[in-house]
């Protein structure tokens, strides 16, 4: 379904990698790996459309992403480095808004439920600016309880988080596996996703070692 | 007294206008004022009640639920 | 030495300052209810007419007290603060949170009585004179702590920057009030003069006295009452409040 | 396609209700900044009805102009801003959603304020009512115009300031046309065709302007 | 000690010069906000000789002061200010050296370019020099009392346009006397008093304020 | 050295914690652990002195840290969740800013030679803005390469690290408790220490657990 072909990225004057192509099925996950700096959040960036990529082409079920705009951005649900939540609004009404923001249905109760299911059910009335940096994650993470988009795009969901709440959000992408979604996920901390095909990549200095070889 | 009649006193020789302008804009608001003082205060005092109320029931409930720990 | 510091912090903690204040309050309303209306009787029933203004200058029965309690609010606000910064008192806080909604509402009130006096006598609802522009500021400054005290949701942080800036705020006031004076007696000469206050008979004076004293009352009045629901929100998880509470269910 | 605008604009309502001092405060910079010019000039009262449009409209022009660098830069700074353009639907619209929400929060308090303060400065009332009006087509030219600057400037540190400086020469129109239209009314003169200009100008700032924005908010994005 | 305050400033100049935009775009904002002015109240240079004081010292206030919410906000977000705050010199002297930093990169711009632009407004020799002088004596007081608002308001959402609502009323000597110097010149009296008050404001803005400056950012940080 | 005697921490409505006490001695590191929201950043900014405790005391050298003030602050170096750096300031020029607003001596040589050892030679002279997650929090992490103050503070600081990143910091910290230092560390991701007396601590659901059996 996702089929990246002969990426390559260039950041000021540096090349990050270059070469790279993959392909990933319903029920597969991409485990990418790689030193700090490695480029594996430009390649995610690149993979969502939001950085053009300097060579090769990205392609969702068979045509180009560019080409497909909204059709594609339809099916994805990207995570980043930031959080996107509002310090101001509580966990509750992020939920909510970013739901209908992206057009999905989400009612009340199940956005309750979500929250309750990060471990935030006591905190669902409180500002996120007062919440801890791990419960701020938390927030943002709560989306993916009721998501049902195809293709999940995760930078480092890990961070911040403590080991219960981790195993939790391995377990939401093991279903979601199982339920035939894609993931793409980097992370530096390896928590096991319980169900589903991991495959892994490398990028950077290792890789190259690693194709040298 | 100083004033003949009650048109007299409403004229406030021509002026009534600013004067009865000024006495009932700071008659209005001097009563506004504890009045939507009185009014906080009640939805405030109603408001606490219900949350103790809450929290008592909720107390009780777990008390309920496993009897031997202590309430903490 | 130490008995009465221990004893001026009970008065400052807000369990024995809330019945006291609750106790005293109905005393306020009633002395601001008898000062208010001798003020109001002799102002606008037996003061004479003046010789320039005609009926007109008895919005100064409004006018003075009005803004005298604007001026004055601001003084204990900011006395209120610094006690606050000093001893770190619960109370302290409360108080000028209190104060400042009132202070506001009278600096309003002096401006639009101003307003409404300024129309007849001088023929435009607002001038840029000395006094009347530093009353403006003093609007803003009180709005500016009303504001800045609603940004912030914790209390605590709330009542420190309040502090802060009544602090900084009463210490520019004064310099406001000479910039200005002095701006305007430059520019141009006393077109409109209200240095000199016309020779005022005495039961003027004494209406003016009585208006003032029922705004003081009616100040205190309001001021206790809502410090009272203050502390009740704040003090919400405390079990004194709870307690308080229930009494009355 | 409404639901969206919607869901957009009663977020962004309830972001600004939530840190109050947003609307409150837009309204009295616009206040305080109208009545620092008299401290300024000074307080003759011919000289101050003269400036008063003048004064006015370029307190109005800032006022609106000073909540811009937040129109993205929150959404920018935790990320919510990617999370938009990768939304299925065009990002033009969503950035309408947003003006139009700008304009609530930031022009349409100038509007009602404004009379109160011509008062200041002795207008006559119909003098007053075009200022009122002119307010009323001229700020969400501001908004739409506006946002413009804002994406355009964002992600770019010190952008604030630079904001202001693309933004305030392609206000100037409305500011002519707006000061314009209260002056004629002062000195007799109809100030339809004032009026209808600035009309035009704010259906381009409002319709148009998303577009353009949503451009630069992809470039900031890369 | 003046080690401290010379590694805060430089440390503060350099992110100015890194930012570019900053120094000039304060400097363009006041060009523009000054030249606004004419275009709102009509071109008649007697009537612009007489607002030129009252309009260029607004502008010079409304310039620095758009660049106070960012005197603390950026070290607030990143956790710099923290560590200010753990650093075993007193919070007051860094206060200070920012305010000194502050001043050099959105004052002394202003004071520079004042003249160029008193001339549009046709203003003599001798009030252009006491214009300059005036906004050389003024804006260090504009950066200390500003930067008492923009700690008073760090962390506390939607603080720019609350900012100036706290920080404008505090300005109003300072304009005062500002523009009163200029306006004493151009009419025939002697700047001098003006000018030794304002000199007061400034030693009392820079000395005094950092003090409550520090105050409001160790609350802020609680 | 450290003592901290019955602390108290209330956020909002909420009691965090209470009757937190505990003691370090040169040598030695605490590590504090507890979920995600259980108040590990409030103690150690309480620590710091940045926010007052609500009741209990903490002593330095027998002294409280409120009369020490300077004094105490001068002996100690915290990091937070926050990098402390500017994003359009080069690795290096932050680092020595820093050093510099911190009255430290720290020339260029030293600088350079501290990012090295993170890993950023190749990107002392690129702005921090253009670096990675995790190069951002190893430029961070630079300043404790040469630093000799006796009690560090580091509020998670292994968060977006690589593994061999993540190992560094360790070897850091624990040449500092060689030299006779104090640390306090949270962490959700193990790495261990290779040096020094390492005690532990628990806040929160956890803990209470813990002390009513
Ligand atoms: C918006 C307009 C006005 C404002 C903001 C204003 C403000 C004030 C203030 C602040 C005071 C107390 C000052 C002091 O005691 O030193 C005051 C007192 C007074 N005002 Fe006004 N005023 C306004 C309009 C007027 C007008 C139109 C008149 C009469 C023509 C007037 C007559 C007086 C008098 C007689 C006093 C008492 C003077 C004294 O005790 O020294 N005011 N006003
Ligand atoms: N303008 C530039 N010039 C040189 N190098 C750049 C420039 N912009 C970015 N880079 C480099 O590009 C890389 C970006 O990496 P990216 O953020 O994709 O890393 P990552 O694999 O996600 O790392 P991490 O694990 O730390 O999140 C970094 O090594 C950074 O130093
Ligand atoms: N105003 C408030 N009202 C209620 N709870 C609050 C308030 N402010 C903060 N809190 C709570 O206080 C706690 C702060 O925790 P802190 O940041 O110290 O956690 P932490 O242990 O560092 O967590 P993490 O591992 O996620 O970093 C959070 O649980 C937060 O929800
Ligand atoms: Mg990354
Ligand atoms: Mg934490």
């Amino acid at each position: 379904m996702l089929e990246a072909s002969n990426l390559e990225c260039v950041r000021g004057e540096r090349r990050l990698f270059a070469g790279v192509s993959f392909r990933l099925e319903g029920g597969e996950m991409l485990y990418l790996q790689g030193q700090n700096g490695s480029g594996k959040t430009s390649l995610l960036r690149m993979l969502c459309g939001l950085t053009p990529a300097v060579s090769g082409e990205i392609r969702w079920r068979g045509e180009a992403i560019g080409k497909l705009g909204e059709e594609f951005r339809s099916e994805l649900c990207y995570l980043g480095h930031q959080n996107a939540i509002k310090e101001e609004l509580t966990p509750l009404e992020n939920l909510l808004s970013a739901a209908r923001m992206a057009q999905e249905s989400l009612d009340e109760d199940a956005a309750l439920d979500a929250l309750d299911r990060v471990g935030l059910s006591g905190r669902a009335d409180l500002a996120c600016r007062y919440l801890s940096q791990g419960q701020k994650r938390r927030a943002a993470l709560a989306r993916l309880v009721h998501e049902k988009r195809a293709l999940w795009i995760l930078d480092e969901p890990y961070v911040a988080l403590d080991p219960a709440a981790g195993k939790f959000v391995a377990s939401l992408v093991g279903a979601h596996l199982q339920r035939g979604g894609l993931a793409l996920l980097t992370t530096h901390q390896a928590v096991a996703i319980p169900a589903g095909t991991v495959r892994e990549l490398s990028l950077g200095a290792d890789a190259a070692a690693h194709r040298r070889s | 007294m100083h004033w003949n009649s009650l048109a007299d006193f409403l004229a406030m020789g021509n002026h009534g206008l600013y004067v009865w302008g000024s006495v009932l804009m700071m008659a209005l608001l001097m009563l506004a004022e504890p009045i939507l003082l009185r009014h906080g205060r009640k939805k405030l005092v109603a408001r606490l009640r219900r949350q103790y109320r809450a929290e008592r029931s909720e107390a009780r409930r777990n008390s309920q639920a496993n009897p031997g720990r202590s309430k903490d | 030495m130490s008995n009465r510091v221990i004893n001026w912090f009970r008065y400052a903690s807000p369990q024995t300052f809330y019945p006291l204040a609750g106790q005293l309050i109905p005393w306020f309303w009633a002395l601001a209810a008898l000062f208010g209306a001798l003020g109001l009787t002799i102002g606008f029933l037996l003061a004479p007419t003046d010789a320039q203004q005609g009926e007109g200058y008895r919005i100064i029965f409004l006018h003075v007290p009005a803004s005298w309690m604007s001026m004055f609010i601001y003084l204990v606000m900011a006395f209120w603060a610094a006690t606050g910064l000093a001893f770190n008192t619960r109370l302290s806080g409360m108080m000028a949170s209190a104060l400042a909604p009132t202070g506001a509402l009278f600096a309003f009130l002096s401006l639009w009585t101003g307003a409404l006096w300024g129309k007849p006598m001088w023929g435009a609802w607002w001038v840029w004179d000395a006094r009347l522009t530093s009353e403006l500021i003093l609007l803003f400054l009180y709005i500016g702590f009303i504001a800045l005290q609603a940004a912030i949701d914790d209390p605590r942080r709330a009542d420190k920057a309040g502090a802060i800036l009544a602090l900084v705020g009463v210490v520019n006031i004064p310099i406001i009030y000479f910039s200005v004076k002095w701006w305007n007696t430059l520019h141009q000469g006393a077109s409109v003069s209200l240095t000199k206050a016309p020779s005022m008979a005495a039961m003027m004076l004494w209406g003016m006295l009585f208006c003032a004293l029922a705004c003081w009352m009616y100040s205190i009045a309001v001021a206790l009452t809502r410090v009272r629901t203050i502390m009740l929100e704040r003090e919400r998880h405390t079990d004194w409040v709870r307690a308080l509470l229930a009494d009355k269910e | 396609m409404l639901r969206l605008l919607r869901a957009v604009i009663s977020r962004d309502l309830r972001l600004a209700m939530r840190r109050q001092a947003d609307i409150v405060a837009a309204m009295f910079f616009f206040i305080i900044v109208v009545s620092l010019f008299p401290l300024g000039v000074g307080p003759e009262p011919a000289q101050l009805r003269r400036l008063a449009p003048g004064v006015l409209w370029v307190a109005a022009l800032l006022a609106s102009m000073l909540s811009l660098p937040r129109l993205f830069a929150d959404d920018h700074r935790d990320g919510t801003l990617e999370q938009l353009a990768l939304a299925p639907q065009p990002l033009g619209l969503i950035v309408l959603a947003k003006v139009i929400a700008h304009w609530l929060v930031a022009g349409l308090p100038l509007v009602l304020l404004a009379p109160v303060l011509g008062i200041q400065f002795d207008l006559g009332a119909d003098a007053l009512v075009v200022l009122m009006l002119s307010l009323l087509l001229g700020t969400p030219a501001l908004s739409g115009i506006g946002a413009i600057g804002a994406a355009l400037t964002l992600g770019v540190r010190g952008g604030g300031v630079l904001l202001s400086l693309l933004v305030l020469p392609l206000y100037i129109p409305v500011l002519i046309f707006g000061a314009g239209a209260v002056d004629a009314t002062v000195s007799g003169l109809g100030p339809q065709a004032h009026l209808s200009l600035l009309g035009a100008l704010a259906l381009g700032g409002v319709f148009f302007a998303p577009w353009p924005t949503a451009a630069a908010l992809r470039v900031a994005l890369e």
